[in-house]
């Protein structure tokens, strides 16, 4: 069971649990990450823009990584782009397992990478200025870890 | 083939999309981005430094020696900030 | 910001997250852990017994213990008792932080704990048998990666 | 003192708390599981293995060689399972 949206609309982070698990006995444990959009810095707003081809491609690409490396029984996959204020939601990765770990492992390994390598670019809005953030060093270390060289 | 152009790249050369025919001495996505420089102001200073660039190739990333054909579809862009 | 209930009623995971969010611009990731009772091996239903004074105060701790180790910005534990079904839902932790390492890490320290070291007690329904669980041994390794010897 | 049986000791002791007034020759969780078992058929089918029993004194683990005071509370149970 997989879900992968990218989308400008918000979500609803207890309905996507609800359905992961819908019916399915076999689940015990669900994980889920909700992002959010932090107000650090006097930050006014976010602007989210993509890939659209290669983004879906390479998140998929991932679900299906994930799912070789450990025992997972469904994903949910939910990206926001466009403008975004502080408060927002911004993503969802929910994995549902029998067991707690795999859970625990395979979203955290779906969310380092769309938090570091995933074709996204985020402009900063702060009152009237505005910037293009830029790549962030220790998010690279944490994609990393997953694929040791 | 189908230029596509993100975030600062889009905003320099003042669109996200662009057909252009292959010209027959570019063979490569470094040879490519040679060619669009010449384009204009906008795409000299989007591309005055490949440093600060990456491209995708039919939708994966690529380096800049990869080697083009015409049906391609490539991309420039900054480095990913992910989401 | 701490929440902490041990009770017999059904919780609401979208609602639980949306409080640990909600109105504080500084939280920039949730990490929220459900745990649903599986139907393995024919079990028609779970009855959880607990030694409540304890596990107040010994969740608590442990909810101070992740408050020391992690930059984290709110916790929220739901545990049910009583008799459960598969697919029914037994257990919520969701923590808040700033950063999803921290939220990550936080949460399944809690749950490795709840899931292992609680004074909780389960008895196993199957059919018209009913017998004692036994403590796990590979449970017992997840709660000492924490806290190496 | 309070006394609390939890899982399959409250079902072989056949009640969940009792009340008893600490005998003076009882020092420890040791000689009190020792007590308890002379207290009929329940009590010595629940302790008659000591190796399967967890012990809490006022809501804390305790080791079996723990002292005991007649406000204290104690708890029997089987190893914990976790929710």
């Amino acid at each position: 069971m997989r879900t992968l949206r990218i989308q400008t609309e918000d979500f609803d982070p207890g309905a996507e649990i609800r359905a992961l698990a819908a019916g399915r006995a076999e689940v015990g444990a669900i994980v889920a990450f909700a992002g959010l959009v932090r107000g650090d810095d006097g930050l006014s707003a976010l602007t989210l823009e993509h890939y659209p081809g290669m983004t879906q491609r390479e998140i998929a690409r991932h679900i299906e990584e994930a799912e070789e490396r450990w025992p997972i029984l469904g994903t949910t996959v939910i990206h926001r782009v466009g403008r975004l204020c502080p408060g927002q939601r911004i993503v969802l990765v929910a994995v549902a397992s029998a067991h707690r770990r795999a859970a625990f492992e395979a979203a955290e390994f779906l969310m380092d990478y769309l938090k570091t390598r995933a074709p996204f670019w985020k402009q900063e809005h702060h009152g009237t200025e505005t910037k293009w953030s830029e790549a962030r060093r220790d998010d690279e270390v944490a994609a990393i870890r997953w694929n040791p060289a | 083939m189908t230029l596509l152009y993100f975030a600062w790249v889009r905003q320099k050369t003042g669109l996200g999309e662009e057909h252009v025919a292959l010209p027959s001495h570019v063979h490569t996505i470094a040879e490519l981005m040679e060619f669009l420089r010449a384009r204009g102001a906008g795409y000299a200073d989007a591309f005055s430094d490949p440093g600060r660039l990456r491209a995708a190739l039919n939708q994966e990333h690529a380096p800049f020696h990869a080697q083009l054909c015409d049906e391609d579809e490539v991309a420039f862009f900054p480095p990913v900030t992910g989401g």
